[in-house]
């Protein structure tokens, strides 16, 4: 028997204010009862509570998205559905979003950051799309603490378990680690995906009477209140929420995957979806909204895994790997035996009905019945925003610039800050190589996917240096927008668009809301200015533990476009003799630089400027010098500045370089002046290099050495390849087998 | 030559091996569903590496009981080429056309990298278009590849010439005498962790794995193949 | 020295991928009797004799043999290993 | 109905890379007491009654859950399970 009649009446729920404990406010409780005309039961007080959470409705960064650019003439789908989806030509188009798992990594990190990449794989694939990529972009505390050391090896296990088993390639991603993320890691998951115009796909519950088909794993009571829970803040009581535990089965999705690509090109389906975050309700009504029709369910025909769901069990459900599909009335038995050769279940569970409102049957009795556009329509927020006494301070800070006496012992130390090392502890966890089309694995600016049958590529890449954003969200909204468009060109990328994730503390924290908005705004900016559109995304807020916020870290996941893969580039220098040359400047900036974080332990003052427009006039010449062939190598500066460039430059390979430079050592080489790149030309086409490139200058050569030679007016550095890379490697490795 | 590459639940590196063939070798293949009973009309059979049925329990586990099995052991019994990369080496110890059993890495992490191969034997039908002794670099990329047997096993192994390659400078799953493929009696069973079809092409950084198709496909040429297509 | 043989399970309401699989190949294998699988772990531990074997076991199990969010576990203490 | 509880071990012969990485980990936490770590899988089957349930489970532990070339296997054929 159901426990349905432990159930609150809509009296004790009104009456003793259930509804709070649901995650409902009063008002919004009100809300629910004027669009309903009466209170609503349980069920339905569930189902409004779930989607009217910030996790599914985004009812306060709505206001702050609606400032992203979406439109753009590649884009074929914008922000609203599974994924986005832009045009690369050639009747292909290229699918993808990123989304977080912050909130189930921090509590059971191997299934949080595991079904994490199986709902964003589902996002992509229920486009119509085959997913190629997959990057993760991760943010943990100070690997001093054992509980960081041990979020951090199961996240990154709980990657690799589901994106290897299901056989897409984890290519790419970003890794930082800062005592801000202590208690609340970030894992933020994107999916890069490919397809055919003609196999686009939506989630709309077109066609009344058509059949509504229930596909994937069976429903148990896995997450029940999850997307109200991953809008709450973690605290100690977190613990005893077991049950929003969900566990991934990625043989499951991959079987899922192939199956509803078959789907895809049948003529009966009419729109498809995942259910992700409050599963069976948000598919269900989202469908039906976006149609401006009805969906009729009955409950007793979706399988069950466990006995006795209630309905509010059955609907807030986030049991894994399931999708919503409906299709034409009458192909019920074609749609099931594409799905039986898989060994899955394809279930008619209910049917699309004129009238707009979601209707669900359980032993013959309706159980909820509310507008389907209700459940998507909460009211949106409004918040207050002031600006941090700490900007304020920031922004009046002297220049910061240290005196360093040891330069390459500066350099040496600087490499080795988990930060900066080198990610293969990392990345040989993940099969970054499986469909054989990774043209560039992880290690370089940004990840190139070879699109099979062309010769293009995509390149793709994850970018944001919270630190600067945490200093002035408006320039490290731009930069974080700028610095993806950077590797995607050095890789000899046309930047396409971006996806993002906004991970930010409590809203209601009107400081916390002023970084929002004004980080949006740079990105917004940015995204204009490069004409890359934003085409899907997510928000993370309540990333605190004890009222501790974390760094605002708007990740910036971009995809670009290669048109040949014979011109593409990489980091490293390939021969011997090429010139070197630095584009760019360096000024005295150092605010939330790597180099001051490693020296005084914090970020403080102003962090680097950008200047927009320029760094779009140099990204279009970097990448018009690619195209045509005049050179070897392109590196992006960035965190660790032109230190850290050139020792990923000579990382791997057999050279080292001679450099010469009339600027100040500390600047030259630490700062984190924005729009800089180091490139290595061959001798022969210097000439058309520089008159392609403007503020290209030549600061020396390839050596085939293990030595890099900086000489500078005063004084000259002498870095030495194999000891400063063989460090640079064991970071992580050595840290991970800390004792206890 | 018609290659089969066997499709399980769950293999992910079946089209990899696809085009590895039809791509790289320019020669006919196609996908044999699992389920299917019959391996006849085709000259070669490819297991691909993944994760068939999840790798649940233990890798290859589940496979060995499709009903496409009998068939390839039937064409293994024929003496066609049969060659399993990765999980499907592991289908091939589990079915027992090759000796020996899989566990996790030493390590116990799945690890994903481009390793050097040394070719231990190239008089096989595998191996033909290699040097002896010669340095070959092959991705690998797996869980469980540490290869284990008994120390008679390992005897037979070594006397008959049946370690075909062997990972050459670190070991990088702990397995026995840094076995990396080893072949059945017959000389035409070969399993091996590394992925030959990950380097088929040079654009991905390697293509010393082709000429391992190609030595299957002159084997194929320069037998009586008449024989092999009835 | 004592032998301690714990069993580590997923708690009834988590989902069990694994042993839904071997099920379903057993009944591919024909052996419809098979109603249910759920596949843990069994650990063997070997320890030297202390005041409180149990307290000590109780701790291992819970800061690192068993994922508590997840899964239960429960052991034995045997007969002493005399070596 | 049955319960058969299923213990699968690795033979004594093959080394368990799982067993030694806990047994350094307990070691590391300041357990240093524990002498040995062994790493095995514990299988929980429900099956329908039949009259020979031991011989269908030798069956399928030989045929499936174990890997007889590096695992052992015992069960234990437990109560009734009523449904
Ligand atoms: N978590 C991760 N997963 C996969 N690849 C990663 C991860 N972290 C870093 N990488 C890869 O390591 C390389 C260096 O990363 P990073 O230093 O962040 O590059 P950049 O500063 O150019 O953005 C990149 O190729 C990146 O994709
Ligand atoms: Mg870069």
């Amino acid at each position: 028997m159901p426990l349905t009649h432990l159930e609150p009446s809509p009296e004790q729920i009104e009456q003793e204010k259930i509804y709070r404990t649901m995650g409902l406010t009063e008002s919004e409780y009100q809300e629910v009862v004027r669009l309903l005309g009466r209170k609503p039961n349980y069920t339905e007080t569930g189902l409004f509570s779930v989607m009217w959470s910030e996790h599914c409705s985004y009812k306060t960064s709505k206001p702050l998205l609606k400032l992203f650019p979406t439109k753009g003439k590649r884009v074929l789908q914008g922000p609203g559905e599974g994924a986005g989806i832009l045009d690369i030509g050639d009747d292909q188009a290229v699918v993808f979003k990123i989304e977080s798992h912050n909130h189930p990594s921090a509590i059971e990190p191997y299934q949080g950051a595991a079904t994490g990449v199986g709902g964003i794989i589902r996002d992509v694939f229920s486009m119509g799309a085959r997913p190629v990529a997959i990057l993760d972009s991760l943010r943990f505390g100070d690997l001093n603490n054992s509980r960081v050391r041990y979020l951090f090896e199961e996240v990154v296990s709980g990657i690799a378990g589901y994106g290897n088993c299901i056989g897409i390639p984890t290519v790419g991603g970003e890794l930082q680690f800062d005592d801000c993320y202590n208690g609340n890691p970030l894992v933020n998951a994107m999916c890069v995906g490919v397809m055919k115009h003609e196999d686009l796909q939506v989630g709309q519950a077109r066609g009344i009477g058509n059949t509504v088909m229930y596909v994937g794993a069976s429903t148990g009571r896995d997450g029940i209140n999850g997307a109200t829970f991953a809008s709450e803040e973690i605290s100690a009581k977190s613990d005893e929420k077991r049950s929003a535990v969900q566990v991934g089965d990625p043989f499951m999705e991959k079987l899922l995957v192939e199956a509803c690509l078959e789907l895809t090109k049948h003529e009966a389906l009419v729109g498809i979806q995942d259910m992700g975050a409050a599963g069976l309700v948000s598919s269900a009504s989202e469908m039906a909204a976006k149609a401006g029709v009805g969906i009729h369910m009955n409950l007793d025909l979706i399988p069950q895994r466990e006995t006795n769901m209630t309905p509010y069990e059955m609907m807030l459900s986030e049991s894994q790997e399931r999708m919503l599909i409906v299709i034409k009335k009458g192909s019920e038995e074609e749609i099931k035996a594409i799905f039986a050769r898989w060994g899955l279940h394809a279930v008619a569970v209910g049917e699309v009905i004129e009238e707009e409102v979601l209707r669900l049957e359980h032993k013959g009795k309706i159980v909820a019945e509310v507008p389907s556009d209700a459940l998507a329509s909460a009211p949106v927020r409004h918040m207050p925003s002031r600006v941090p006494a700490e900007y304020t301070a920031n922004q009046a800070a002297p220049v910061w610039k240290p005196e360093i006496t040891d330069l390459a012992g500066t350099v040496h130390q600087l490499l080795t800050q988990p930060t900066l090392a080198s990610k293969e502890w990392v990345t040989r966890q993940y099969d970054y190589m499986v469909q054989t089309n990774t043209v560039v694995a992880p290690g370089s600016d940004a990840a190139v996917i070879r699109v099979r049958g062309t010769k293009k590529g995509l390149a793709m890449t994850t970018d944001c240096n919270a630190k600067y954003i945490d200093l002035d969200p408006l320039e490290g909204g731009k930069i974080a927008v700028a610095e993806a468009a950077r590797n995607i060109v050095c890789s000899g990328g046309e930047p396409l668009g971006i996806t993002d994730c906004l991970n930010y503390g409590t809203p209601e924290n009107p400081e916390v809301f002023w970084e929002m908005e004004q980080s949006v705004r740079g990105m917004a900016e940015a995204c204009r200015v490069f004409e890359t559109p934003v085409i899907s995304g997510n928000v993370s807020l309540y990333n605190e533990t004890n009222h501790q916020a974390i760094d605002p870290t708007p990740v910036v996941g971009m995809v670009g476009l290669i048109d040949d893969l014979g011109r593409l580039t990489t980091a490293s220098f390939k021969h011997e003799g090429d010139a070197i040359y630095v584009v760019g400047e360096a000024a005295p900036e150092f605010g939330g630089s790597a180099l001051q974080i490693m020296l005084d332990g914090k970020a403080s003052g102003k962090p680097p400027v950008i200047d927009l427009q320029l760094e779009k006039k140099r990204q279009d010449e970097v990448l018009s010098a690619i195209r045509k062939g005049y050179v070897s190598s392109v590196h992006d500066l960035s965190e660790g500045g032109l230190a850290a460039a050139a020792a990923d430059a000579v990382f791997g390979t057999e050279f080292g370089a001679d450099l010469h430079f009339e600027t100040d050592p500390v600047t030259e080489l630490f700062s984190e002046t924005q729009s800089r790149y180091l490139v290595s030309v061959p001798e022969a086409l210097r000439k058309e290099f520089e008159a392609t490139v403007a503020g290209a200058v030549l600061a020396g050569s390839v050596t085939r050495s293990e030595n890099i030679e900086m000489h500078f007016v005063t004084e000259s550095v002498s870095l030495r390849r194999p000891e400063l890379e063989k460090d640079w490697r064991g970071v992580l490795s050595c840290a991970m087998s800390a004792k206890n | 030559m018609k290659t089969a590459v066997i499709v399980f639940p769950g293999a992910n590196c079946d089209q990899d091996m696809y085009y590895a063939i039809k791509d790289g070798l320019g020669e006919d293949v196609e996908y044999v569903w699992h389920a299917e009973t019959s391996l006849d009309g085709f000259d070669a059979v490819m297991i691909p590496g993944g994760f068939s049925y999840g790798d649940y329990l233990r890798s290859g586990a589940i496979a060995r009981f499709a009903g496409i099995m009998p068939a390839v052991i039937k064409a293994a019994q024929e003496g066609k080429p049969v060659l399993g990369v990765c999980n499907g080496f592991q289908i091939l110890l589990e079915a027992g056309l090759l000796p020996g059993a899989m566990l996790k890495n030493s390590h116990l992490k799945f690890i994903c990298e481009t390793v050097r191969l040394k070719v231990e034997n190239n008089e096989t039908l595998f191996t033909s278009l290699y040097k002896k002794d010669e340095i070959i670099r092959i991705p690998i990329a797996h869980g469980e590849g540490n290869y284990y047997c008994d120390d008679a096993t390992l005897k037979t192994l070594k006397d008959n010439h049946r370690i075909v390659f062997t990972y050459h400078g670190e070991n990088p799953n702990g397995s026995r005498e840094a076995i990396a493929g080893i072949m059945n009696r017959a000389g035409n069973v070969l399993g091996m962790m590394p992925h030959p079809e990950r380097a088929a092409d040079a654009l991905l950084g390697s293509d010393d794995g082709l000429r391992l198709f190609q030595s299957i496909l002159n084997h194929w040429r320069e037998s009586a193949h008449a024989a092999y297509t009835s | 020295m004592k032998k301690v043989k714990v069993f580590i399970t997923l708690k009834e309401s988590v989902l069990d991928p694994q042993g839904q699989a071997v099920m379903q190949s057993l009944h591919n294998m024909d052996y419809p009797n098979v109603k249910d699988v759920r596949i843990g772990k069994y650990i063997e531990l070997e320890l030297e004799d202390t005041a409180d074997v149990a307290a000590e076991v109780d701790e291992i199990c819970d800061k690192l043999l068993a994922n508590t969010v997840i899964e239960n576990y429960r052991y034995e203490i045997e007969e002493e290993v005399h070596s």
